[in-house]
């Protein structure tokens, strides 16, 4: 039992943190959102320079066969700067369904092309999919990074098929989201083309527990970036002849925002070691940790722009990405209440 | 303590929506139902000259300059009235409620005849350059400075803030006209005509894609002597008398506003489901519960006569309705799910409930923030004591 | 329209100030909270010094023919106290209940001594109270003053009757009580003899308006004091050298009272005047004014005890009065999210 | 990172567990699920010694004084396998978790076979004098005064909130004893036999009508001349040492008597309907997860080997399970609803769920106020500025 990083996931960490923070510029991420929401050159660098793309991946499929905690410290790096990245749908979820419950054949295909940045992939959630002869009717007008992704991986809660984006009867509109450095996109199929996953259920809680807790890791740095930037400001800015970090109500909110982010910070890491020491722990644990850390994300980001003043309401500022970022978090993947009411159902039985 | 109407005020009441819902489904209907302070400005300035046509641009005021010497009760009405029929908010409000009341009780005689007709007419559109850079909330750190010169006051320096500069004839400008002087003395209170090649406004790009506010510019920037408000040296007196006009009649008007955007989360969610989830349905019920007693609690602060006292309904009136816009915007977008996440436009440019989520962000902190206001009600309303003076 | 106070109403305002500050002290208090939770001097002066327990009730059946502003009037003055009084049971519920549900005969058996504070009278509620030939059986084991009342009137939600303590199968039994100045008792009914209310569903409905209007003017009363009481200890108090009322974040506590405060003063007399005006908002008032006032006073004195630090927490110092008070108004007449839910109803329709 | 235990461990966890259950159904049944620390005290220090006669008293301590130098996840074995047993908490948590390690850490050789044997072997019951009546939470602000005569400290003042005084043979108090000294400077950490006549112990009733804490008041009091940890003067940084011990281990067992409460709602909840609430399940759920961050933050805590540095799980500990607890108390009234408002004891006497609900308002005050936990998190956390000398 000891509740902190190896030396190797040290190391992991600072490599990641500084690559982002030097590549994940203001400057950079707001030209990927005027575009299609993704740095492509970060991403190629973070797949093939860094090799970080398969950090979760066994190694017998071409990754490096370690497990969600070092995720999570990526993912974390990651959202600290709300890089422009198809993380969620490519590696969370697609690599993942994939190196899970795909066939040799399956994995042959898509992996390599998945981990080297090159193919870019989606994840379409429909409960109401129609499966018929092999062919999928259905969408969702909710797809992350769909508007780019060549290879969708679908689902209905219980199957799962693989869709490419070339094959016929597949129709792909990108909306103007919100959060500009991960778009959403409608993706309908109108009878299109399918491959089944050949282990739908393993591929599917696979990519569910690693986009859990990557999403949770990603709202955990969005929230400590906040914090950090605004208690910068709260020590340089000065106003009434004072810094206004000596104001103690400006304190305070510093502190609570703290308060939350160590709790978040516990919330993903039990939720990574939980899932990679196969505890039975981790269905409560991912729960815990999307809905609490997508709320400190959203809580921390909302203080950055109200304890920054004016000036954290404008577009120039950053405040704002991470602001979105952490609402689309709190939507994506079930809402907190959502999560909560799982966790309710495992202590309470469900409701009469 | 009595709530109802008079009979006649309910006559008045229906003259009021009769008139409003005619412009509204008439000549005006292209502007009915804007919600954004930014749209459609052309039109929304030839809608004040029709309120000023027909006596309703300022019913509150005299009937000497225009106004209808309206009492509270008719006010009360044709604010509601006016938000009820869809009617977009006064690209003149700083104007109708700000700029002219405060001339109305500090100019002089030839200043409300300079000024007044103008501005009832929808003539003459205000803004207003408090807010600095480096100032914030601090109204007392103004350091934009006036000089007099050959017989004009010359401005220099930069506000912020500055709501509809863009649209604007005149800014009210807080300088600081006593050099070497500190906080709230040493300042005047400048009317200053915006066409002039001494002042630039650059718009500031807000959170929602959207630009009300702006950068306003002085570099050598003049206007006649005779320009100030009180007298020099006494604008923190004046801008202070004016920030009491902010609680005055129009919040009940803002509040028809927040209605109508309460009713289109109650519409969505009948719609999506979403009014089948206890949890919505609580924060629906505190939102009409918040929502009530800002209106209850606008009128106990506008039926109080002691005017000289702020009393502790209108000291907490700011925060209260910001922090309840704010909480509305989340809840907003909680009833719409991720489909408050996409927009139809083909720009960065968002629906009512979207816009409201993202714009009330801001509502916390212009015009004083949550931080600045908690301190007014600390020390004005419970006179506790102030914070220590800074010894680094 | 004119939402302040008329000069006959700012008169009876302070002379319940006065009156409730002279004579509601807290060592008054504490003797009765020793004993069965009444400060009998009090309420006979109350009722028959002051007159003041008829204000609600009419002319023609002997009261002030006042209304429920002037009623909240005085709530909120005892409330400011945490008065030892059975206002709630005696005048509130069974007074407004006998004076506008009561036949003749009924008003002229009971109200001269309801309102001359001889006769205590208490509220039973039981939904699943059984009615045969007139007896009753059922109870409630929570009815506020019931084990000093001398007549109760009970209800199953529509139909009301009266029963005396005296009468045959009427068990009462004092239950030691969080609040003491308001104690709880169980009384039960075992085939208690009865007399029906004249006009059950009139009656009910006046005393459910009055008690909402009433409970959540002593919730407001109780809000006030917990915020002046702690605002003049902030201003007294030393620590770390400097007024504690110095500090930035206990200032801004004591202002989000004030923020509720106001809110909940608000709430009261809108209810109040919707009623006395017969608006069609009285319902939705009602609601929303019990349940704002009751979680304001709630938080308040929470403060109260939070910001007077080790002290508060003593049984020597008065704040738990305030929140055990409140505590109880919260619960009485039903919670908090049970009128919200109503709210909800009236906006949303039934959930489905 | 890992959070399972080795086999080893889950071999001390039985064996913890056996020991204890075994207690619990045997020799001390009658103190078995005693929540309120002043329940049974006699019993509860012969409790103390049966711990000590089985060296279970302190396992964390070296072998040599008594303990078993068990590693960390011993540790969080015992502490959790000890609430989860039901047993009561330990009367002498103050000598075991504070008083022990602080004389472990800055005493003399001389004091450590003077004091740890008797703390060790459950004969020595501690508690702590450090709040003042007119300091709060303001340590700095000490005016209990020591002065060394004819070879003794004799001290003079008043401490307040001493938990447990009433059944306890020491306390350690902290003493001003550099005449005319301020803050943190001029103070010195004390232990003191109270069973002499300088020293008085009243009892303070609380709002719940039970008495743990009390007031002590020293009239000449006195000590021997070597009776003060560290050095003269050095009282707050022995203070500061002692207070860094709270978030040790004791944590773990503290958060299973939390797990007991939670589960008691739970119960409640399930019994009378209200687990069917969707407002309370949501709660219960938010009440789980706080619970189980608590536990991976103290883990966290715990594992940071890096010592010298208060990281932010420490730091941020107490107001975490405080405001927890407070919650806590609060739904555990509102599951109950008002059958949770009268007690089936003839006195003010409350059980489990209506005593935390009246206690935990406490738990936010003592220790360090939430307020002031706030500060030290923003200063020593975060960096910012310490607030302004106050000049009046």
């Amino acid at each position: 039992m000891e509740f902190a990083f190896t030396d190797e996931q040290q190391m992991i960490a600072e490599t990641a943190r500084a690559f982002f923070a030097e590549n994940a510029t203001s400057a950079r991420t707001r030209a990927a959102m005027e575009h299609d929401g993704i740095d492509v050159v970060l991403w190629r660098d973070f797949c093939v320079e860094l090799g970080f793309s398969g950090i979760a991946i066994p190694e017998s499929a071409g990754g490096a066969g370690l497990g969600l905690v070092e995720l999570a410290i990526l993912a974390e790096a990651a959202g600290a700067h709300v890089a422009a990245l198809p993380m969620l749908g490519s590696l969370m979820l697609a690599a993942q369904a994939i190196a899970a419950g795909g066939s040799a054949a399956q994995r042959t295909a898509w992996l390599s092309g998945l981990l080297s940045g090159e193919t870019i992939a989606a994840f379409v959630e429909d409960a109401m999919l129609e499966v018929r002869d092999g062919k999928l009717t259905g969408g969702s007008g909710f797809v992350a990074h769909g508007a780019q992704a060549e290879l969708f991986v679908v689902t209905d809660g219980s199957g799962a098929w693989l869709v490419r984006r070339d094959a016929e009867s597949v129709f792909v509109t990108p909306q103007m989201t919100m959060d500009q450095t991960r778009p959403l996109a409608e993706v309908r199929f109108d009878g299109a083309s399918t491959e089944a996953l050949a282990a739908p259920a393993e591929g599917l809680a696979a990519a569910n527990r690693a986009a859990l807790v990557g999403l949770a890791a990603e709202a955990l740095g969005g929230a400590q970036a906040s914090l950090e930037r605004t208690a910068d400001y709260a020590r340089e800015r000065v106003q009434f002849g004072r810094p206004i970090g000596s104001f103690q109500a400006y304190k305070h909110r510093l502190a609570d925002m703290m308060v939350e982010i160590e709790q978040a910070r516990s919330a993903v890491y039990w939720a990574a070691c939980a899932v990679d020491e196969g505890s039975e722990e981790a269905p409560l644990a991912l729960h815990a940790a999307k809905s609490f850390a997508a709320d400190t994300a959203f809580r921390c980001a909302a203080d950055m722009i109200q304890l920054h003043g004016g000036i954290g309401f404008t577009w120039e500022h950053d405040a704002h990405l991470f602001f979105k970022r952490a609402r689309s978090i709190q939507t994506l993947l079930g809402k907190g209440d959502w999560h909560r009411e799982k966790i309710a159902t495992m202590i309470l039985g469900e409701a009469a | 303590m009595k709530l109802g109407f008079s009979q006649a005020d309910e006559h008045f009441r229906q003259e009021c929506a009769d008139w409003l819902n005619g412009q509204m489904a008439g000549e005006f209907r292209d502007i009915k139902g804007i919600t954004k302070l930014t749209g459609s400005p052309e039109r929304r300035k030839e809608w004040e000259k029709q309120l000023a046509a027909h006596r309703w641009s300022c019913i509150g005021w005299p009937e000497q300059w225009g106004g209808r010497n309206a009492t509270l009760a008719e006010q009360v009405i044709f604010a509601e009235e006016y938000a009820r029929a869809g009617v977009p908010g006064r690209v003149n409000h700083i104007g109708i409620e700000l700029a002219g009341p405060t001339i109305l009780t500090f100019g002089t005689e030839e200043q409300k005849q300079r000024f007044l007709p103008g501005i009832a007419a929808g003539e003459t559109i205000f803004c207003q350059g408090f807010s600095e850079p480096n100032a914030g909330s601090d109204l007392a750190g103004v350091r934009t400075k006036g000089r007099l010169e050959d017989g004009e006051w010359v401005v220099n320096g930069q506000k912020i803030w500055t709501s509809l500069a863009h649209i604007s004839d005149w800014i009210f400008v807080v300088t600081r006209t006593e050099e070497g002087s500190q906080g709230p003395r040493g300042l005047t209170f400048l009317m200053m005509p915006i066409d002039q090649p001494g002042i630039e406004i650059r718009g500031i790009r807000q959170i929602n894609g959207d630009a009300e506010f702006n950068e306003t510019f002085f570099t050598d920037a003049r206007c006649p002597a005779d320009s100030y408000i009180g007298g020099v040296g006494e604008g923190w007196k004046i801008a202070m008398g004016l920030l009491a006009f902010e609680r005055g009649v129009s919040t009940l008007g803002q509040q028809m506003g927040f209605r109508n955007e309460l009713d289109e989360i109650v519409a969505a969610a009948k719609a999506n489901g979403a009014a089948n989830d206890p949890l919505i349905r609580q924060r629906i019920a505190r939102a009409e519960i918040g929502l009530r007693l800002m209106r209850y609690g606008a009128l106990r602060m506008l039926s109080n006569t002691d005017h000289s006292r702020m009393d502790g309904a209108a000291l907490t009136y700011k925060i209260q309705w910001a922090t309840w816009r704010r909480d509305l915007g989340e809840l907003g977008m909680d009833v719409l799910g991720q489909a408050g996440e996409v927009t139809a436009h083909r720009d960065y440019e968002w629906d009512t409930l979207p816009n409201l989520f993202l714009f009330s962000r801001a509502d916390t902190i212009y015009g004083g923030t949550n931080q600045i206001q908690r301190n007014l009600i600390a020390e004005r309303g419970l006179g506790l004591p102030r914070e220590p003076r800074w010894t680094a």
